[in-house]
C-alpha cells in the first residue's frame, strides 16, 4: 500500500515538471489505474467484498480511460501540444512540489499526534496530491492542464479518504464518483467552446470579468 | 418518505425528459407544472410528522422544513417568471458541442437544467447523511453551470468556467471533510448524520472534527459565498440569466450554507469544538460584510451589486449562526427573508436589464417615470435588503446585533454595524442614481445639471423646473407584463409579513432549528 | 387608545386611497387632506383628555416576532404628539391648496406624507423599543421619499441622499443603545427599562449613543448637515413637518430616554447645555450669510433646536443639584418652546411656500416689496419672524423668559458651577436672541420691504385663501400661546414632572408658582403695551392734519434718482456678521474689482454653504472612498488567483488551528 | 406692585431724560471751545418736529409709520423696570431683566425693519451694523449682570440694585470695576456714542443709528428722538446704580446723588466723545466683544471666588 501511495506522490512531482500535455494525461491516467488499485491493497489480506472489486473497476475505467480519452479529444481539436511557460517555471514548481510534501509531511505528523491513522504514508500522499492539484490550478495558464489539476486533486481526496479507511456505501462511492466523472465531463464540453469562443486555452486570459473599473463617482461628491 | 424520494426524482426525470421535448411550450408549461407539483409535494413533507423520518439517508428536520419550503417557493417563482424570460429570448440553436445533437437547444437545455438543478437541491436539502449531501451540493454545481453558460458568449462562458473551476475545487475540499468527519468516529459508522453523530457526541475525536470542519468550511463556505472565496460569485450572477441568478443566490447559497450547519450542528455538541467553530464562522462572516461593503461602494453593475449583497448576507448568516444563542435564530430568519427579498431583486434586475439593455448602473435613470412599477419595487427591495423596517430583515438584523452585545462582543457589533452602513450607503447610491432623475432620453441637460463647476448650479435649478416638471410628467412609460411583476410583490409582501407576523409554522421551524442549532428560541 | 390607533388607521389609509386615486389629482388631494384632518382630530380627543385631565394613560399589547410589545398613550407622548396633529393637518390643508401648482403626479406624495404623519403619530405612542425603532425608520423613510418629490434637481436628490444617510447613521447608534438596554434587561418594554438598575458607566454609554441618535434629528451641531439642504428642497409644507414635527420626535426620544434612567449623571447636562449653546450660535451666524430664504428659516430650526437643548441641559443639572425650581424653569421652558417653535416654523415654512409660488424663486436676491403685493402673506411672516426671534409679547419669548428665568436662578444658586450654568445660558441666550432678531429682521426686510429687486417683470400674486388659512391658524396660535400662557402652563407642567419624577425630582406647588407667576405678569406687560401700541396706533391719524403727509422718494443723501438696485442686499447685509465670523463660515465671494474711473460692470456676490459639510464631511468620505479604490484590485477576474486564495486560506486555517494548535 | 411713589419716580425720569443729550452736548461744546447749544435743545427740536408736516418715502409701507409707535412704547415698557433714584422701579419682578432687554430688543426690531423699508442704501447699511453690534453687547450686558445676582440674591433689578452695597466694592472692587467698564462700554454701543457711532457725522457711509433714520420727519422723528433719549438715560442710571450703591446714600440724598450720579455719566461721554476719535468699522465689534470679555473675566474671578 505504502508503495502504491509512493508512485502517486512521484508521478505528481512528474506531472509538476511535465510541459508536454500528452505525456500530463497519461500521466493522470496511471495514478487512476494506481487509485483504483489502492482500495484492494487496503482492504488487503482476503476478505476483498465483490462491491469492492467493482468500485475499483469502475473508477479505474472512468479515471483511467474514459476521462483521458476525452482530454486527449479536446487536445487535439484544440490542437495544442505543450504547456506554455507557466507563472512559476517548471523547475521552481517541482522545488514548490517537495516543500509542498514536507507541508503535507508535517500536517499529517501533527494530526497523527493526536488520533493515529492506518497508513499515515498514504495520507501524506493524499495531503501532497491536493496541494499539488492546487498548485498545477493555480500555476497553469492552460484551461485543459487546469483540467488535469482538478482531477490530481480529486485523487488526492480519495486516496486520503482511503487512508483513513473511511469508506462508505456502495451507492454513495458510486454517487460521488458519478459527480466527478460528470464534472470533468462538463468541464471537456466547456474546453470545445472555450477553443471555439477565444481560439486558445489559455485560462489566464480569461480576466473580462473583474472589478477594476469604478463607477463614475456619485452624487456625495458633487459641490454645493 | 417516498414523497422525500419523489421530490428529488421527479424533477430529475422530467428535466431529463425535457431534453428530448421539441415543442417550446409544453416545455415551459412542464416547468411550471413540475414547480407547483414540488411545491405541494414539499409543503405536505414539511406539514408531516416533525423529528427525523428513519434518517439514515434522507430526513425531515426544521431546518429541512425552512430550507425545502424556501427553495421550492423560490424555484416556483422564477419558474413562472421563465416562462416570460423565454419569450423574451427566442430559442436560437448554439452551434453545435462537438456533435451532440441534443444539446444544441439553449432554451430546451435550460429548462432541463432548471429541473435537474432543482432535483439536485432537493437532495442537498433533505439528505440527512453527509456523503449523500455532499453528492447533492456538488450536482448543484454540475446542473447550474449549464445554466449560466445560457447566452452563449464570451462573457458568460467565462463566468461559466471560473464558477465550474472554483466551486469544483471547493467541494473537492468538502469531500476531503466529509472523510475525515467519518474519520471522527469508530470505524464503522450506523447513522453517519449530524443526529447520528451527536448521540455520539462524547466519543468523537476532536482533533478529526476541528480538521473536518475547517475542510467543510473552506469547502462548502467557497459555494456559500464566503470572502475571500467568494469570487466566483459576481461573475456567475451578472452573467446567468435572471431567473436563474435568483435561484443561485436565494437557494444554491442556502443549500452549501445548510452543508455547513450540519457540521455545525455536531461541533456545538461539544462545547471544545463549539468555540472553535464559533470563532471561525464570525471570522468569515465578518470578512464576507468587509469585502462586499468594498465592492459594492461605486459598484457600476447593479447586478454585480445585487451579488455582493448576497455575499454579505451570507456573512450576516456567518456572523449570526457564531454568535450562538438568540442570534441563530435571528440568523435562520434572516435566510428566509434574505432569500424572499433577493430573489426578487434578481428579478427586478432582469426587467430593467430587458428593458434598458445594459447593465452599467449609469445607464438607468428615472425608473420610477420610465417603469413606475419596477421602479417602486427596486426601491422597496433596497429598503428591504439593507434591513428597513417593517420588513423581517430588520428583525433578523436586530436580533443578531443583540445578541452580539449580549455577549459582550463589542468589536463584532461594531463592525457589523459599520459593514450594514458602508453597504447601505453603497446601495443608496446606486440606486438612487438608477431611480431617480430624468429618463436616458431626456439626459440631455441632466449633465450641465450635475456639473460640480457650475457655481451657481442652484439658480440653473429654479430655471430649469418648470422644464424638467414638464419633462417628468411627460414622455412613454415602457409596459411592464404582469408575470414580471407578480412574482416579485408577491415575494417582497411576504418578507414585508415576516416583519410584524411570524406564522406559527415559521415560528416553529426556526425555534426547532435554532435549537438544533445549540441555540435559544426567538 | 383605541380612538389614536383608529387615527392612525384612518390616516394611513387615507394615504393608500390617496395613492391610488392619484391620476385624479383634485381627489386625491381631497382624500389625502380629510384624512389627514380627520386623523387629527380623532387622535387631538384622548391626546386633550390625558393633558387637561392628565393621570390616565392607555396601553395595548401586540405581537411582534421579538415578543409583546406595548403602544401606550401617557402625558409626555401625548404631549409630543400635539405638533404632530395640529401642523400634519394644517400642512395638509396648505398642500391641498397648492397642489394644484405641481406638475408632478402626486398620490404617491400623498401617501407618504400620510406616511410620515401616521408613522409620527405611532412613535409617540410606542411603549417598546422594536415598535419605537420601526415607526422611527418608516419615519425616516417617508421623510426621505416626500424630499426626492422633486428628483429632476440633482441638489434635491443630494440633499435626499444626505438625510437618508444621516438618519441612517442616527439609527444605527439607536440600534447599539435599544440593543445596550435590552441586553441588561432582557425585554423590549420600556416599562422594564424604567424598572432595571443599570450600571453608570453602561447608563452613560446609553444616553450619550442617544444624543448622537436623536442628536442627528434635531439637528445638534456636527450632525446637522442634513438639514437646510432637506428643508430647502422639500416643499414647504413638508418642511414645516420636518421641521416642525419630525425634529422634535428627538427630543421625545432625549426625553425619554432621559426618564429610563433614574440617577443622571452631571456631564449629560453640561454636554446639553454646551452643545445647544454651539449649536444655536453656529446655527445663526450660518444662517446670516445664506441668500436661500429657506435654508436660512432651516437654520433657524437648529438654533431652535439648540435653545431647548440648554433648557433640558440646565433642568437635568438642577435636577442633580436638587433644585427643584430651578429644574421647573428649565424644564417647562424647554417643553414650550417645543410647541412654539412647532408653531412659528410651520408659520414661518408655510410662508416662504407662498414667497415661493408668488415669486418662483427661493433667492433673497431676487425678492423686495412682496409687502405690497402679497400683504397677507407679509403681515403672517412678519409676526412669525417677530415671534421666533422670541421677542414680546409672541409666544417664543414666554418660553425663552423661563429659560433665561432658570438661568438667573442658578446665578442666585452661588456654587461655581451654577454660576458657570448661567453664564452659559444667559449670555448664551443673549447672543443667540440678538443674532435670531438680526436674521429674521434681515429675512423680513429684504423679502416684504422695500423695493422689488428681482429684474423679472411678473407681478407676484398672493396665494388664495384656503393656502392662507393654515398660517392665520397657527397665527391666532401664537397669540394664545402667549395670550394665555398660564393656562397653557398647566398642562406642560403635568408633562414636565412626569418626567422630573422619573429621575426624582418632585415639583411642589410653589416651585412652579415661583416661575408661572412671573411669566404671567410680563405677559400680561407686553400685552398691555401692546395694546397701547393698537390705541396709539388708532388714534394716530388725528395727529396728521389732511395737508400734513407727502410723499416722496426715498433721500438717499440727495442721489436724485434711486432705484431698487441700489437697495441693500442680502450679500451686505450679511456682510459685517460674516467679517466678524469669518473665521467658522468663511463664505466664498464673487465678482470683479470695480477699476478704473468709470467703472463699466462690476458685480459682487456671496454664498457660505455649511462649514462642517465642506472642511468635514466631504473631504472625509471622499478619504474613504479612495481607501476603498485599491482594495477593489482583489477581484481582478484572474482564475489562477482566486484558486490561489482558496489554497492560501485552507493553509492557513490548516496551520494556524491543526498544526500549531 | 406698583406704587403711587413709584409712578411719581417714574414720571420724574420721563420729564428729565431728554437733557442728558444737551449735557454731553455741552460738554463737547466746551472741550471745543465754544458756546454749544443750551442744555434742554432736545425739548426744544422735539417740541418743534411734533408740529412740522411729515414726509414719507413711496417705497416705504405701514412698518415705517408703526415704528415710531412701537419704539417709543417698548422704550417706555422698558422704564417700567429700571430703578432711578436708587428706588424701587414701577414695576418689579423676579428677571424682569429679561422682559427689559426683549422690550428695548422689539424697539431695535422695529428700527431695523424700519430701516429696510425705505429701501435706501445707506439705511440698509446702518441697519446691519446695528444688529450685530446690538447682538454682540447682549453678553457682556447679562453676564455682569449675574454676577450682581449672585451677590445680592434677587432676580428683579429694583431688588438687585437696592441690595448693592459698598460692602461689595470693598470685598471685590476687581469684579466691581470690570463690570462697571464693561457695562460703560454697553451703554455706549447700545446708544450709539463714540467710539462706536457719532451721532453728529455728517458722512453717512459711517453712521449707525442716525443713518437709520434718515427719512424720518415731524412726529415719528421726535417720538425716535425722545426714545432714544430714554434709552440713554436708563442705561445711565443702571450704570449710576451700580456705581454708587443704593447702600451707601441716606435716603434723603437719594434725588441730589442720583441726579449728580447721572449728570457725572453723561460728562463722562461728553468727554470720551470729545477726547476719543471713532474706531474704525472693523475695529468696532472687537471693542464690543472686548466689554463682554470683560464681564466674562469678572464672572470668572466670581467663580474662582465662591
Amino acid at each position: 500500500m505504502n508503495s502504491i501511495a509512493t508512485l502517486l506522490a512521484l508521478s505528481c512531482i512528474f506531472l509538476l515538471g511535465s510541459s508536454r500535455l500528452l505525456m500530463s494525461i497519461r500521466m493522470v491516467a496511471f495514478q487512476g489505474l494506481l487509485l483504483g488499485i489502492l482500495p484492494l491493497a487496503a482492504a488487503g489480506d482476503g476478505h476483498l467484498s465483490l462491491a469492492l472489486i467493482f468500485l475499483s473497476l469502475a473508477s479505474i475505467a472512468l479515471k483511467s480511460i474514459l476521462l483521458p480519452w476525452l482530454l486527449n479529444k479536446a487536445m487535439v481539436d484544440s490542437g495544442t501540444r505543450r504547456e506554455i511557460e507557466p507563472f512559476i517555471s517548471f523547475g521552481a514548481s517541482m522545488l514548490l512540489g517537495l516543500f509542498l510534501l514536507a507541508v503535507s509531511g508535517w500536517i499529517v505528523d501533527k494530526l497523527q499526534a493526536t488520533e493515529p491513522v492506518p497508513s499515515p504514508v498514504t495520507l501524506i500522499a493524499g495531503f501532497y496530491l491536493v496541494f499539488s492539484g492546487l498548485l498545477l490550478l493555480i500555476t497553469r495558464r492552460k484551461a485543459l492542464t487546469q483540467t488535469l489539476g482538478f482531477l490530481v486533486l480529486e485523487n488526492g481526496v480519495f486516496t486520503a479518504g482511503l487512508s483513513l479507511g473511511s469508506e462508505f456505501s456502495v451507492m454513495v462511492e458510486l454517487g460521488i464518483l458519478l459527480d466527478v466523472f460528470v464534472g470533468i465531463f462538463l468541464m471537456g464540453i466547456m474546453l470545445f467552446h472555450i477553443d471555439r469562443e477565444f481560439d486558445h486555452l489559455d485560462a489566464d486570459r480569461f480576466n473580462e470579468l473583474s472589478d477594476l473599473e469604478i463607477a463614475a463617482s456619485p452624487d456625495e461628491e458633487v459641490a454645493e | 418518505m417516498n414523497t422525500a424520494w419523489a421530490l428529488i426524482i421527479l424533477p430529475a426525470v422530467t428535466g431529463l425528459c425535457s431534453l428530448f421535448i421539441d415543442s417550446e411550450r409544453l416545455r415551459k408549461n412542464l416547468l411550471v407544472v413540475v414547480a407547483f407539483l414540488h411545491l405541494y409535494m414539499s409543503l405536505q413533507l414539511c406539514n408531516g410528522s416533525a423529528g427525523e423520518l428513519d434518517g439514515v439517508w434522507l430526513g425531515v428536520d426544521h431546518l429541512t422544513r425552512i430550507f425545502l419550503t424556501l427553495t421550492s417557493l423560490l424555484f416556483t417563482g422564477s419558474a413562472v417568471y421563465s416562462m416570460i424570460y423565454l419569450d423574451k429570448h427566442p430559442h436560437a440553436d448554439g452551434a453545435d458541442l462537438a456533435g451532440w445533437q441534443f444539446l444544441r437547444n439553449r432554451n430546451a437545455i435550460f429548462v432541463a437544467c432548471m429541473q435537474l438543478f432543482l432535483a439536485a437541491m432537493s437532495l442537498a436539502i433533505l439528505s440527512m447523511h453527509f456523503g449523500l449531501q455532499w453528492i447533492g451540493i456538488e450536482a448543484t454545481t454540475l446542473a447550474s453551470t449549464p445554466l449560466i453558460y445560457y447566452h452563449r458568449n464570451r462573457r458568460s462562458l467565462e463566468a461559466a468556467w471560473k464558477y465550474m473551476i472554483i466551486c469544483s475545487v471547493g467541494i473537492a475540499l468538502a469531500l476531503m471533510g466529509v472523510f475525515f468527519l467519518a474519520k471522527t468516529t469508530t470505524q464503522h459508522v450506523q447513522l453517519f448524520t449530524p443526529a447520528g453523530l451527536v448521540l455520539f457526541a462524547g466519543y468523537l475525536k476532536l482533533g478529526w472534527l476541528k480538521v473536518a470542519f475547517i475542510f467543510f468550511l473552506v469547502g462548502y463556505g467557497t459555494k456559500m459565498g464566503l470572502a475571500p472565496m467568494h469570487t466566483w460569485l459576481p461573475d456567475a450572477h451578472s452573467e446567468a440569466p435572471s431567473p436563474v441568478s435568483a435561484m443561485l443566490s436565494g437557494a444554491l447559497l442556502n443549500c452549501a450554507f445548510l452543508g455547513i450547519l450540519r457540521i455545525y450542528q455536531v461541533c456545538v455538541a461539544i462545547p471544545a469544538t463549539a468555540a472553535f467553530a464559533s470563532e471561525l464562522l464570525i471570522i468569515a462572516g465578518l470578512v464576507s460584510m468587509g469585502f462586499s461593503g468594498i465592492f459594492i461602494m461605486h459598484q457600476p453593475d447593479y447586478k454585480r451589486m445585487l451579488a455582493y449583497s448576497s455575499v454579505e448576507h451570507m456573512g450576516i448568516l456567518a456572523t449570526g449562526i457564531g454568535l450562538g444563542g438568540s442570534a441563530i435564530a435571528g440568523a435562520l430568519l434572516h435566510a428566509i427573508c434574505h432569500s424572499l427579498i433577493k430573489a426578487p431583486m434578481f428579478l427586478l434586475a432582469g426587467n430593467i436589464l430587458s428593458a434598458f439593455n445594459t447593465k452599467k448602473v449609469e445607464e438607468v435613470s428615472g425608473l420610477l417615470k420610465s417603469m413606475p412599477f419596477t421602479g417602486m419595487l427596486w426601491l422597496a427591495g433596497f429598503l428591504a435588503i439593507t434591513g428597513t423596517p417593517p420588513f423581517g430583515t430588520f428583525i433578523s438584523e436586530f436580533a443578531i446585533l443583540k445578541a452580539a452585545l449580549q455577549t459582550r462582543s463589542w468589536t463584532t457589533a461594531g463592525l457589523y454595524l459599520l459593514f450594514l452602513l458602508i453597504v447601505f450607503i453603497g446601495m443608496l447610491t446606486i440606486v438612487m442614481q438608477m431611480t431617480l432623475g430624468r429618463r436616458p432620453d431626456d439626459h440631455a441637460d441632466e449633465h450641465h445639471h450635475h456639473n460640480p463647476a457650475a457655481k451657481d448650479h442652484e439658480q440653473k435649478h429654479e430655471k430649469h423646473h418648470k422644464h424638467d416638471a414638464a419633462s417628468a410628467v411627460s414622455g412613454s412609460v415602457i409596459d411592464e407584463d404582469l408575470l414580471q411583476i407578480m412574482t416579485p410583490v408577491i415575494f417582497l409582501s411576504l418578507a414585508l409579513i415576516l416583519g410584524f407576523y411570524l406564522p406559527e409554522y415559521v415560528r416553529q421551524a426556526i425555534n426547532g432549528g435554532a435549537l438544533l442549532l445549540g441555540g435559544a428560541i426567538l | 387608545m383605541q380612538q389614536f390607533l383608529t387615527a392612525i388607521l384612518v390616516i394611513t389609509c387615507g394615504g393608500l386611497l390617496a395613492w391610488l386615486t392619484g391620476r385624479l389629482k383634485t381627489l386625491s388631494a381631497a382624500v389625502g387632506t380629510g384624512s389627514c384632518i380627520g386623523g387629527a382630530a380623532l387622535a387631538l380627543i384622548p391626546v386633550t383628555e390625558i393633558l387637561v385631565s392628565g393621570g390616565q394613560t392607555a396601553e395595548m399589547v401586540f405581537n411582534l416576532p421579538l415578543g409583546a410589545a406595548t403602544l401606550k398613550l401617557d402625558t409626555v407622548s401625548a404631549f409630543f404628539s400635539l405638533p404632530v396633529i395640529v401642523l400634519g393637518a394644517l400642512s395638509a390643508i396648505y398642500a391641498a391648496a397648492t397642489c394644484h401648482h405641481d406638475k408632478h403626479e402626486c398620490g404617491g406624495y400623498w401617501f407618504f406624507y400620510c406616511l410620515l404623519m401616521a408613522s409620527m403619530l405611532f412613535l409617540t405612542a410606542s411603549a417598546n423599543a422594536i415598535l419605537f425603532l420601526m415607526a422611527w425608520e418608516i419615519m425616516s423613510v417617508a421623510a426621505f421619499f416626500l424630499i426626492i418629490h422633486r428628483d429632476e434637481i440633482a441638489s434635491a436628490r443630494n440633499a435626499a441622499w444626505r438625510f437618508l444617510v444621516a438618519s441612517h447613521v442616527g439609527t444605527a447608534g439607536l440600534f447599539i443603545m435599544f440593543a445596550v438596554i435590552t441586553s441588561q434587561c432582557g425585554s423590549f418594554e420600556f416599562a422594564s427599562f424604567i424598572r432595571t438598575p443599570v450600571s453608570a458607566e453602561t447608563a452613560s454609554l446609553v444616553f450619550f449613543l442617544a444624543l448622537f441618535g436623536f442628536g442627528v434629528k434635531v439637528g445638534l451641531l456636527p450632525l446637522h448637515v442634513w438639514m437646510p439642504d432637506s428643508y430647502a428642497f422639500a416643499d414647504a409644507h413638508v418642511s414645516a413637518v420636518l421641521s416642525g414635527a419630525m425634529s422634535k420626535m428627538g427630543f421625545y426620544g432625549l426625553v425619554r430616554v432621559l426618564m429610563f434612567l433614574p440617577v443622571h449623571a452631571p456631564s449629560w447636562g453640561w454636554a446639553l447645555a454646551f452643545g445647544g449653546l454651539l449649536t444655536g450660535v453656529f446655527a445663526l451666524i450660518t444662517a446670516l450669510a445664506q441668500h436661500d430664504l429657506k435654508k436660512v428659516i432651516a437654520y433657524s430650526s437648529m438654533e431652535n433646536a439648540g435653545i431647548i437643548m440648554m433648557g433640558l441641559g440646565c433642568a437635568v443639572l438642577a435636577g442633580i443639584w436638587k433644585v427643584p425650581s430651578l429644574a421647573f424653569a428649565a424644564l417647562a421652558g424647554a417643553l414650550l418652546h417645543v410647541l412654539n417653535h412647532a408653531a412659528c416654523k410651520g408659520l414661518l415654512f408655510l410662508g416662504s411656500g407662498a414667497v415661493y409660488f408668488g415669486t418662483g424663486t427661493r433667492k433673497l436676491e431676487a425678492m423686495g416689496g412682496l409687502a405690497k403685493t402679497m400683504p397677507y402673506t407679509a403681515l403672517f411672516f412678519g409676526i412669525g419672524a417677530a415671534a421666533i426671534s422670541g421677542l414680546p409679547p409672541f409666544n417664543s419669548f414666554i418660553s425663552e423668559f423661563m429659560i433665561f428665568l432658570s438661568g438667573l436662578q442658578a446665578a442666585r444658586l452661588g456654587t461655581s458651577s451654577a454660576l458657570l450654568l448661567a453664564g452659559v445660558i444667559l449670555a448664551g441666550l443673549g447672543l443667540i436672541g440678538g443674532l435670531a432678531m438680526a436674521t429674521f429682521s434681515r429675512t423680513f426686510g429684504l423679502v416684504f420691504l422695500g423695493a422689488s429687486r428681482s429684474d423679472k417683470k411678473v407681478e407676484p400674486r398672493e396665494s388664495g385663501w384656503l393656502a392662507r388659512l393654515p398660517m392665520a391658524i397657527l397665527v391666532l396660535a401664537i397669540f394664545l400661546i402667549s395670550l394665555f400662557s398660564p393656562f397653557i402652563l398647566i398642562p406642560v407642567t403635568r408633562v414636565a414632572s412626569t418626567i422630573a419624577a422619573a429621575s426624582g425630582t418632585i415639583f411642589t406647588q410653589e416651585s412652579a408658582m415661583l416661575n408661572i407667576q412671573p411669566v404671567t405678569v410680563s405677559a400680561a406687560v407686553s400685552f398691555f403695551l401692546a395694546l397701547f401700541v393698537v390705541l396709539f396706533w388708532l388714534i394716530r391719524s388725528r395727529f396728521f392734519s389732511a395737508g400734513d403727509i407727502d410723499n416722496r422718494c426715498t433721500w438717499d443723501c440727495g442721489f436724485a434718482a434711486p432705484d431698487s438696485r441700489i437697495q441693500y442686499t442680502s450679500s451686505s447685509f450679511s456682510q459685517p456678521v460674516s467679517e466678524v465670523f469669518s473665521s467658522i463660515v468663511r463664505p466664498y465671494r464673487h465678482g470683479e474689482k470695480v477699476a478704473g474711473f468709470f467703472p463699466a460692470h462690476a458685480s459682487f456676490r456671496t454664498d457660505a454653504p455649511d462649514s462642517l459639510l465642506r472642511y468635514l464631511y466631504i473631504p472625509l468620505f471622499g478619504l474613504i472612498d479612495r481607501a476603498m479604490v485599491p482594495l477593489r484590485a482583489l477581484q481582478h477576474g484572474r482564475l489562477h488567483l482566486y484558486i490561489c486564495y482558496l489554497a492560501i486560506v485552507l493553509l492557513a486555517l490548516l496551520i494556524w488551528k491543526v498544526v500549531a494548535a | 406692585m406698583i406704587s403711587i411713589h413709584s409712578v411719581v419716580f417714574f414720571i420724574l425720569t420721563l420729564l428729565l431724560a431728554p437733557i442728558l443729550p444737551g449735557v454731553i452736548n455741552k460738554v463737547k461744546a466746551f472741550f471745543g471751545g465754544k458756546m454749544g447749544p443750551p442744555v434742554l435743545q432736545l425739548y426744544y427740536d422735539i417740541a418743534k418736529l411734533m408740529r412740522k408736516s411729515a414726509t414719507y418715502s413711496q417705497t416705504s409701507s405701514l412698518v415705517t409709520r408703526l415704528a415710531p409707535v412701537v419704539i417709543f412704547f417698548s422704550t417706555l415698557g422698558a422704564g417700567l423696570f429700571v430703578p432711578s433714584f436708587f428706588r424701587e422701579a414701577s414695576c418689579r419682578f423676579a428677571g424682569d431683566v429679561v422682559l427689559m432687554a426683549y422690550l428695548l430688543g422689539i424697539g431695535r426690531f422695529f428700527m431695523v425693519i424700519a430701516a429696510m423699508d425705505r429701501g435706501s442704501a445707506f439705511e440698509g447699511m446702518g441697519a446691519s451694523r446695528e444688529v450685530l453690534y446690538s447682538a454682540l453687547a447682549e453678553p457682556a450686558f447679562f453676564c455682569g449682570l449675574l454676577v450682581l445676582i449672585n451677590e445680592t440674591g434677587d432676580l428683579s433689578l429694583s431688588g438687585i440694585f437696592n441690595g448693592l452695597s459698598l460692602e461689595l466694592w470693598r470685598q471685590n472692587p476687581a469684579i466691581m470695576l470690570l463690570i462697571a467698564v464693561s457695562w460703560m462700554i454697553v451703554l455706549l454701543t447700545e446708544n450709539a456714542r463714540i467710539p462706536v457711532d457719532d451721532p453728529n457725522t455728517h458722512l453717512e457711509l459711517t453712521m449707525i443709528h442716525e443713518v437709520m433714520i434718515l427719512d424720518y420727519s415731524s412726529k415719528d422723528l421726535g417720538l425716535i428722538e425722545y426714545a432714544s433719549a430714554l434709552k440713554l438715560w436708563l442705561f445711565s442710571s443702571l450704570l449710576v446704580g451700580l456705581i454708587i450703591s443704593a447702600g451707601a446714600v441716606p435716603p434723603y440724598l437719594h434725588i441730589p446723588v442720583f441726579l449728580f450720579g447721572i449728570l457725572a455719566v453723561a460728562v463722562v461721554i461728553g468727554c470720551v466723545e470729545s477726547t476719543i476719535a471713532r474706531l474704525r468699522l472693523i475695529h468696532i465689534p472687537k471693542f464690543i466683544v472686548g466689554s463682554g470679555a470683560l464681564a466674562i473675566i469678572a464672572l470668572i474671578l466670581k467663580i474662582a471666588g465662591n
